[in-house]
C-alpha cells in the first residue's frame, strides 16, 4: 500500500480526531482512552509480527499506570515526567520478564505472559495498604509541562500529547518492522532454525521485540492512567490483555495504523453499545470480531489498504 | 497448624480441586484434539451452573420428587454442555482449523464475549442459587467441623468417575481410540480413515459437558453471578498449563496441587490465597515450559 | 504527512478556541434533565436494578405532581457496570453534550471517588445517592457534591452500639469481608470502635476473600474450628448470599456465635429460608419495608405496594436511598428557587441550599450538614422467621440517631471513633431507645 | 591434519539403542567436493547435525580449520564460516526471495545503525549477485513459500552462500526434485560454489549425480564411514555395492 496514501489516511484520522474533540469536548475522554489503547496495541502488533500472541500484556500497561500513580502521589511530578518514568518502568520490567519469555513460543508464550499478569493482578488487588486494593489508586491532576491546568485544559494538552505520541509510536513501529531487526523478528514466525543457521540469535531479536512491545504498552498505560487520574488492578486483568489482542486483529496487525483504527472502532462501539443496548456491548464486539476473522482476516486496515491501493497490494 | 486443621484444609482443598479438575479436564481434552485453547470454556462453566439452577427451580416449582435434584445436575450439564459444545464446533472451531493459531484463539475469545452477554440476557444479573441437593444429603462431622456430604463425598466421587470414565473411553472404546489417534496426529488419523470431523464434534460436546458439569455441581453451593465464567476460565487455564496441555492425568494432580495450596493458604497466610494458583503456574512454567507432565519433540530438519 | 499535521493542528487551535468559551447561562431550561449512575450490569446490579425501578416510579410521581419547580424531570441512566473509565465518559457526555447540570452518582464508592472531583471541575450538582465511603467529604471540602444518606462511619458505629446492646458479653471476634475498600474500611471502623468499648476483645481471624468469591468452605471450616463469639460480615450481593448459604449448609449458624451482617436486609428476600433467626442485620440507614414508624404511613405503604407490583419484591435499601436523593433534590431545588427570588437556580445555588436542608423520605427526617453530609438514622435488628413470609424478617428493631454515631464536621473518622466516649456503649439500653418488634 | 578444513575424531552418538555415529574419524581438505551416500538411517544427517551443532555428540571432537568447535551452537559454528542447507529447505516463507537474502546478509554486516531499513543496512549488490548466481533473480519478489521445490532448495543454499562461508554442507540438495531437473539444479549449485571457492559436502542418493559432481565420496553404513576415496573406486567397493547401492 503506497506510503503517501497511508500518510493521507493518518492525516485524515488526525484531523478528524482534532475536529471532533474540539466540537464535542466530552469526546476527549473516549478519544484519549482510544489513543491509549492504540499505543498498547502497537506493542502487541510487534509480537504478532513474530507470530506470538500474549494474553498478559495488559500487565505492562498496569505496571506503568501504577508507576505513574505512585510517583504522582509521592512526588507530585509533572505529567510529562510521569509518562516518561511510567513508560521507562514498563520497559525495564519488559526487559527483565523478556529474559524469561524469549525461551517460549506459541501457546506457552501466551500462557506464561498470562501467568505473570495474573500474579501482578492478584498482588495489586490483595495488598491494599500499598496498592489501594481493588479500588486502585487515585492521584491529583499533575502539572503539565510546568503549567497548572483546569481539567479542560489539561485534557486538551494531554490529547495533543497523545496524538503526537501515537504518531511517533506508529513511525517507530513501522521503522522497526522495516529494519534488519524487524525483518529478523518477522522471520521468527516462519523459521527460527534458519535464523540460527544464519548466525542470528532468534532469542536476542525476540527480546528486542518484547521490550519494544512492553514499552509501548507502558506508554499506553501511562496515558490511560493520566486520563483517568485513577488506576485499578482491572487494568491488568487477563480479559484486558485479550481485548488488546482483539483490537490488533480487528484493526489489522499488518500496520501500526491498523492498531489505532481498531482502537477507535473498539472504543466507540463499546461506548455506544453500552449506552444504546445496555449490557450487550461485549456481544456486539464479539460478533464483529468473528465476522472479521472470516471475511477480513487482515482486519479493517487490510480492507482499507485494498480499497486504497487496489487488490493484491494489501500485503 | 495442628493435625486437625491440617485435615480440615485437606478436606476443603480436595472438594475445591474436584470442581476445578472437571472444568480443566474439558479444557485440556479439547486442546488435545483441536489444538485450540478454547477461551469460551469458562462460559460453559457459567452456563452449566445457571442452567442447573433453572432446572432445580423447575423441580421445586413443579413439585416434582426432590430426589430428582441430583440427577438434574447431570442432565443440565449434559444438555447445555453438549448443546453449546456442538454449536461452537459447528459454527466456529470447525471453520478455523486451517487459520493462524492467533486467529483461532481470538475467535474463541470472541465467542466468550458473546456467551457472557447472552448469559446475562437470559439469566439476568441477580445471584442464582438452588441448594436443595445439599440439604437433602445432609452433613457429617470431621474433627468437630461440620461438612456437607455433598462437598465431601459427591464432588470428589463425580470427579473421579469423570476421570476414570474418560480414561476408559479413550483407551478401551473404538471411538475413544479414534479420539486419541487424532490427538496424536490429525493427518495420520485422517489418512487411516478416522472421521476427524465427527471426532472433533464429539470432543467439543464432551469437553463442553465436563465444563458445564463443573458449573452444575458448583451451583448448589455457589451463587452464580456475571463474571464467574471469566474467573473460572483463568483458573482452569492455570491448572491445564501447570499440568501440561492435553495431559489428563496431569490435570488431576495439578488441580489437587492448586486446590490444596489455596485452602492451606487460607489457614496459614490468607493474603496469599488468590495468588496461589498463578504463583504455582509461573513457577512450574519457568522450570518446565511445557508443564509438569508433557514433553516437547525436537523439530525435524 | 507534515502538511496534513500542520493543517489539522491549525484547525485544532481554531476549533478549540471556539469550543471552550462556554459560560454557564442560568435561564430556566425547558425540562430538568438529571443523570443517574447505577449498576444495571455486574454483581452490584442487585442494588442498581431495584434502585432504577424506584427512580422511574418516583420521578413519574414527581412529574404527575407538577415536577420540580414546575419542570418535568427527565432522567438518563448510566450503567456503572461498564467500568469506571467508560462510566466517566458517559457522565461527561451527559454534562457536556446533553447539558445536564444535575447528577445522582453513584452506588460504588470507587465511582464516587472518580466522579466527585470531576463534578467539581464541571460545576454540576452531584448527589452521592448511595456510596458509603466517609473519606470523600472528610478529605476535601466540595462545593457541588452532597450526600443524602449516611456514610460508613455512621453505619458501622451504629452497628457496634447495637451489638453491645444485643450481646454485651463477648470476648472474641472474627471477620469475613470482601477484599476491597468497603470490606477493609468497614472492618477498621468496626474494630476501632469496638476496642473503645472492649479494649480486651480478641480478634481470632481476619479473612478477606476476594470480591466475587464463589467458595467460602475453607473460611467456614476455619470459623468452625475457631468458634468466635462474634463474626462480622459486611459483604453484599452474591458474596453474602453464597456465604450465608454455605454457612447454613455447613451448620455454622448452629453454634452460639453471633453473626453481624450490616447489609443483610438487601439479601433477606432472595435468601428466603436460608437465613436463620438471630443474625444482627442492618439496612444501611433508616428504612425498611416494615419500618416500625413508617410502615403504616400511607405514602410509604403505597410506595412499597407499587414497588412490589412493579418488581415482584419489597423495596431494599438502594430503592430507599434513591427516594432520599430524589426527595432531597426536590426540596433542595425548591429552597434554592425561593432563595433566588423565584428565578431558576444555578447548580451551586442548589448545592448550597441542600446543605441546610431538612427533608423526609420513608424514614425519619434527614438533616443535611454544611459539609454536604446527610444525617440519617440507622435501623438495626435481629432476624426472625415469621410464618406469614417465606423469608426472614427483621425483629427487635432499634433506630440509632445519626447525631450519636456520625463524625462531626471537620474531623476525620479514623481519629474520631477512637475518641468516642466508652459510656456510649450502653446508650441503647437506656429507656429513651425503645426496641420495636416486627409487625 | 592441521591443513584439514573440517575434521572429526571419535565422533559418537547413540539414540536409545540405535548407533547414529560410531567413533567417526574424518578429514575434509580445502577445495574438496565430498559426496556422502548411505541408506536412510545410516547416520548421514546425524553427522551433519553434529558438525553444525544441531546435535551434541556423546563423545569425540569436531575441528574447523584446526580449532575445536565441539558442542558449539549452530549460530557460533555458522559465524565461523560453515554454511548449511537442509533436506527440507529452511526458508522464510512469508518473505520474498530477495528479503530472505537481505535478512541473511544482515547477519554478517549491518550499516546505518539500528533504524536503517534492511535494504540499506546491507550490501544489496552482493545480494543481487547471489540471486543472479543461483538464477533466482526472476523470482526475487515472489514469496519464498510460493517457489517450487527446486528453487526453494536453491534459495536455501543462497541464504547460506550470502554469508560467504568457507565450507558448505548440503543435506540432499536434489531430494524432492524430479530427475530431469536434478542435473540442472546441481550444475547451478556447483557453479556457484566454484565461483565462491567454497569447499562442500553434499548428501546424495543419486549415483549419477555423485559420479558427475563429486571429487570424493564417503559411504556411510550404520553410523560409520565404510568406504572413503575417489568416487569411482568407492563405488566399486563390494561392501558399498551391497549395502548402499543395493544391487
Amino acid at each position: 500500500m503506497a506510503s503517501n496514501r497511508i500518510v493521507l489516511v493518518a492525516g485524515a484520522l488526525l484531523a478528524a480526531v482534532v475536529a471532533v474533540t474540539a466540537a464535542a469536548p466530552w469526546l476527549k475522554t473516549p478519544v484519549l482512552l482510544a489513543l491509549a489503547n492504540g499505543l498498547a496495541v502497537c506493542g502487541v502488533i510487534v509480537l504478532i509480527r513474530a507470530g506470538q500472541v500474549s494474553f498478559g500484556h495488559a500487565m505492562f500497561a498496569s505496571l506503568a499506570g501504577y508507576g505513574v500513580a505512585f510517583m504522582g502521589r509521592a512526588w507530585q511530578l509533572d505529567a510529562l515526567l510521569l509518562i516518561a518514568l511510567g513508560t521507562l518502568g514498563a520497559a525495564l520490567a519488559g526487559a527483565l520478564i523478556g529474559l524469561f519469555m524469549v525461551r517460549y513460543r506459541g501457546i506457552f508464550f501466551g500462557m506464561l505472559n498470562l501467568a505473570f499478569s495474573m500474579v501482578l493482578f492478584s498482588v495489586l488487588g490483595k495488598f491494599g495498604h500499598v496498592t489501594g486494593g481493588t479500588d486502585g489508586l487515585r492521584f491529583d491532576r499533575p502539572t503539565f509541562a510546568g503549567q497548572t491546568l483546569e481539567r479542560a485544559g489539561f485534557e486538551t494538552a494531554l490529547l495533543a500529547l497523545a496524538l503526537v505520541l501515537a504518531l511517533a509510536a506508529g513511525w517507530v513501529v513501522m521503522r522497526y518492522f522495516a529494519s534488519a531487526n524487524g525483518q529478523a523478528l518477522a522471520a521468527i514466525k516462519t523459521n527460527e532454525t534458519r535464523l540460527e543457521y544464519l548466525g542470528i540469535s532468534a532469542k536476542r531479536v525476540f527480546w528486542g521485540g518484547y521490550v519494544l512491545s512492553a514499552t509501548l504498552c507502558g506508554l499506553g498505560g501511562s496515558v490511560f492512567a493520566l486520563t483517568q487520574g485513577l488506576v485499578t488492578p482491572e487494568m491488568g486483568y487477563w480479559v484486558r490483555s485479550g481485548e488488546i489482542v482483539f483490537i490488533a486483529i480487528l484493526g489489522g496487525s499488518g500496520h501500526a495504523l491498523g492498531a489505532f483504527i481498531g482502537a477507535f472502532v473498539f472504543e466507540f462501539v463499546k461506548l455506544y453499545a453500552a449506552a444504546l443496548l445496555t449490557g450487550a456491548w461485549q456481544m456486539v464486539l464479539g460478533l464483529v470480531l468473528i465476522v472479521m476473522v472470516f471475511v477480513a482476516p487482515t482486519g479493517i486496515f487490510g480492507l482499507l489498504s485494498r480499497r486504497l491501493a487496489g487488490a493484491g497490494a494489501s500485503r | 497448624m495442628n493435625a486437625s486443621l491440617f485435615v480440615l484444609a485437606l478436606m476443603d482443598g480436595v472438594s475445591y480441586a474436584a470442581l476445578l479438575f472437571l472444568v480443566a479436564l474439558g479444557l485440556t481434552l479439547i486442546f488435545g484434539v483441536m489444538r485450540v485453547l478454547n477461551v469460551a470454556h469458562g462460559s460453559l462453566y457459567a452456563w452449566g451452573g445457571y442452567f442447573a439452577a433453572t432446572l432445580g427451580l423447575a423441580i421445586t416449582s413443579l413439585t416434582l420428587p426432590p430426589w430428582l435434584a441430583l440427577p438434574a445436575l447431570l442432565v443440565a450439564a449434559i444438555v447445555i454442555g453438549g448443546l453449546l459444545g456442538t454449536v461452537l464446533e459447528l459454527t466456529l472451531l470447525r471453520r478455523i482449523l486451517d487459520k493462524d493459531p492467533i486467529l483461532q484463539l481470538l475467535v474463541t475469545f470472541a465467542a466468550f464475549m458473546v456467551l457472557e452477554d447472552l448469559q446475562r440476557l437470559i439469566w439476568g444479573v441477580q445471584p442464582v442459587f438452588v441448594s436443595g441437593v445439599v440439604d437433602q444429603l445432609g452433613t457429617l462431622e470431621v474433627a468437630g467441623v461440620t461438612y456437607t456430604r455433598y462437598q465431601l463425598l459427591v464432588l470428589p466421587a463425580v470427579a473421579i468417575a469423570a476421570f476414570v470414565g474418560l480414561r476408559w473411553f479413550l483407551g478401551r472404546t473404538a471411538l475413544g481410540r479414534q479420539v486419541t489417534a487424532v490427538t496424536h496426529h490429525r493427518e495420520v488419523a485422517t489418512a487411516m480413515g478416522v472421521n476427524t470431523g465427527r471426532v472433533m464434534w464429539l470432543t467439543m460436546a464432551l469437553g463442553g459437558m465436563l465444563g458445564a458439569l463443573g458449573g452444575a455441581l458448583a451451583s448448589p453451593t455457589t451463587s452464580f453471578t456475571p463474571g464467574i465464567g471469566a474467573d473460572m476460565m483463568v483458573l482452569s487455564f492455570a491448572v491445564v498449563a501447570t499440568a501440561g496441555l492435553g495431559q489428563i492425568g496431569g490435570a488431576a494432580l495439578a488441580a489437587l496441587l492448586i486446590g490444596l495450596a489455596r485452602s492451606f493458604a487460607v489457614y496459614l497466610m490468607p493474603e496469599l490465597e488468590v495468588l496461589m494458583p498463578y504463583l504455582i503456574m509461573v513457577l512450574v512454567l519457568l522450570v518446565r515450559p511445557e508443564g509438569l507432565f508433557s514433553t516437547v519433540a525436537a523439530r525435524r530438519i | 504527512m507534515k502538511r496534513t499535521l500542520l493543517k489539522s493542528l491549525a484547525l485544532a487551535a481554531a476549533t478549540w478556541a471556539l469550543g471552550h468559551g462556554s459560560a454557564l447561562a442560568q435561564d430556566k431550561p425547558a425540562e430538568l434533565k438529571i443523570g443517574i449512575t447505577t449498576f444495571t450490569s455486574g454483581a452490584a446490579s442487585v442494588f442498581g436494578v431495584p434502585a432504577k425501578a424506584a427512580a422511574e416510579m418516583l420521578i413519574e410521581d414527581i412529574n404527575k405532581a407538577g415536577g420540580i419547580g414546575g419542570l418535568k424531570v427527565v432522567p438518563t441512566f448510566i450503567d456503572e457496570g461498564i467500568g469506571g473509565d467508560k462510566m466517566l465518559s458517559e457522565y461527561r457526555r451527559l454534562v457536556q453534550e446533553q447539558g445536564v447540570r444535575t447528577m445522582l452518582a453513584s452506588i460504588s464508592s470507587g465511582n464516587c471517588n472518580i466522579i466527585a472531583p470531576v463534578a467539581e471541575d464541571l460545576k454540576v450538582l452531584n448527589v452521592m445517592w448511595d456510596c458509603g465511603t466517609e473519606k470523600i467529604l472528610e478529605a476535601k471540602r466540595y462545593q457541588y457534591v452532597v450526600r443524602t444518606q449516611a456514610n460508613a462511619t455512621t453505619e458501622m458505629v451504629a452497628t457496634v452500639l447495637y451489638l453491645m446492646k444485643h450481646r454485651p458479653d463477648f470476648k472474641t471476634v472474627a471477620v469475613v469481608n470482601q477484599d476491597y475498600a468497603w470490606g477493609r474500611d468497614s472492618w477498621e471502623i468496626f474494630i476501632n470502635t469496638l476496642k473503645v468499648f472492649k479494649p480486651d476483645v480478641r480478634v481470632v481471624a481476619e479473612m478477606f476473600p476476594k470480591l466475587g468469591a464463589s467458595d467460602f468452605s475453607t473460611e467456614i471450616s476455619r470459623l468452625q474450628a475457631l468458634r468466635p463469639d462474634v463474626v462480622l460480615n459486611t459483604s453484599w450481593g452474591g458474596d453474602l448470599d453464597t456465604f450465608v448459604r454455605q454457612a447454613g449448609q455447613r451448620g455454622l449458624f448452629r453454634g452460639n456465635t453471633t453473626f453481624v451482617m450490616p447489609l443483610l436486609e438487601s439479601s433477606l428476600e432472595r435468601l428466603g429460608a436460608a437465613v436463620p433467626e438471630g443474625i444482627v442485620a442492618g439496612a444501611r440507614g433508616d428504612h425498611y419495608w416494615a419500618h416500625p414508624e413508617t410502615a403504616s404511613d400511607p405514602r410509604h405503604k403505597d410506595f412499597v405496594a407499587r414497588f412490589k407490583a412493579k418488581t415482584g419484591a419489597n423495596p431494599i435499601y438502594p430503592a430507599y436511598h434513591m427516594a432520599q436523593a430524589l426527595f432531597g433534590l426536590k426540596a433542595g431545588y425548591e429552597a434554592a428557587i425561593k432563595a433566588n427570588g423565584g428565578k431558576w437556580p444555578a447548580p451551586e445555588q442548589v448545592a448550597a441550599a441542600m446543605r441546610t436542608l431538612k427533608f423526609k423520605a420513608f424514614g425519619r427526617e434527614i438533616s443535611m450538614r454544611e459539609d454536604g453530609q446527610g444525617l440519617e438514622a440507622q435501623l438495626l435488628g435481629v432476624t426472625k422467621r415469621d410464618p406469614r413470609y417465606p423469608f426472614a424478617v427483621i425483629d427487635q428493631m432499634v433506630l440509632v440517631p445519626a447525631e450519636l454515631v456520625t463524625t462531626p464536621v471537620g474531623q476525620q473518622s479514623g481519629n474520631w471513633v477512637k475518641s468516642i466516649n466508652p459510656a456510649l456503649a450502653k446508650v441503647l439500653t437506656t429507656s429513651q431507645f425503645q426496641t420495636h418488634a416486627f409487625k | 591434519m592441521s591443513a584439514a578444513l573440517l575434521s572429526t575424531r571419535g565422533l559418537s552418538l547413540k539414540f536409545g539403542g540405535v548407533v547414529a555415529a560410531d567413533a567417526i574419524d574424518f578429514d575434509l581438505m580445502p577445495g574438496e567436493r565430498l559426496a556422502v551416500v548411505g541408506q536412510n538411517g545410516a547416520g548421514k544427517t546425524t553427522f551433519i547435525n553434529i558438525c553444525t551443532g544441531y546435535l551434541k555428540a556423546d563423545a569425540g571432537t569436531v575441528l574447523l580449520a584446526g580449532t575445536d568447535i565441539t558442542g558449539q551452537s549452530p549460530r557460533a559454528i555458522t559465524r565461523r564460516g560453515v554454511g548449511r542447507s537442509f533436506q527440507l529447505p529452511q526458508v522464510f516463507g512469508e518473505h520474498t526471495v530477495r528479503e530472505c537474502l537481505l535478512i541473511a546478509a544482515s547477519a554478517v554486516q549491518r550499516r546505518g545503525g539500528f533504524w536503517a531499513p534492511l535494504a540499506q543496512a546491507v550490501d544489496a549488490a552482493e545480494v543481487d549477485a547471489t540471486l543472479e548466481l543461483l538464477q533466482l533473480h526472476e523470482r526475487a519478489h515472489d514469496l519464498a513459500a510460493s517457489l517450487p521445490e527446486g528453487q526453494r532448495k536453491l534459495l536455501d543454499v543462497a541464504m547460506a552462500l550470502v554469508l560467504r562461508p568457507k565450507l558448505m554442507i548440503m543435506d540432499e540438495p536434489t531430494s524432492g526434485v524430479s530427475t530431469d531437473e536434478k542435473h540442472g539444479l546441481m550444475a547451478v549449485l556447483m557453479k556457484a560454489l566454484d565461483e565462491r571457492q567454497v569447499t562442500s559436502i553434499f548428501v546424495e542418493h543419486d549415483i549419477d549425480i555423485v559420479r558427475r559432481y563429486a571429487t570424493r565420496l564417503a559411504a556411510w553404513i550404520a553410523g560409520r564411514i565404510a568406504a572413503d576415496g575417489a568416487p569411482e573406486q568407492v563405488l566399486r567397493d563390494p561392501v558399498v555395492v551391497k549395502n548402499v547401492i543395493g544391487e
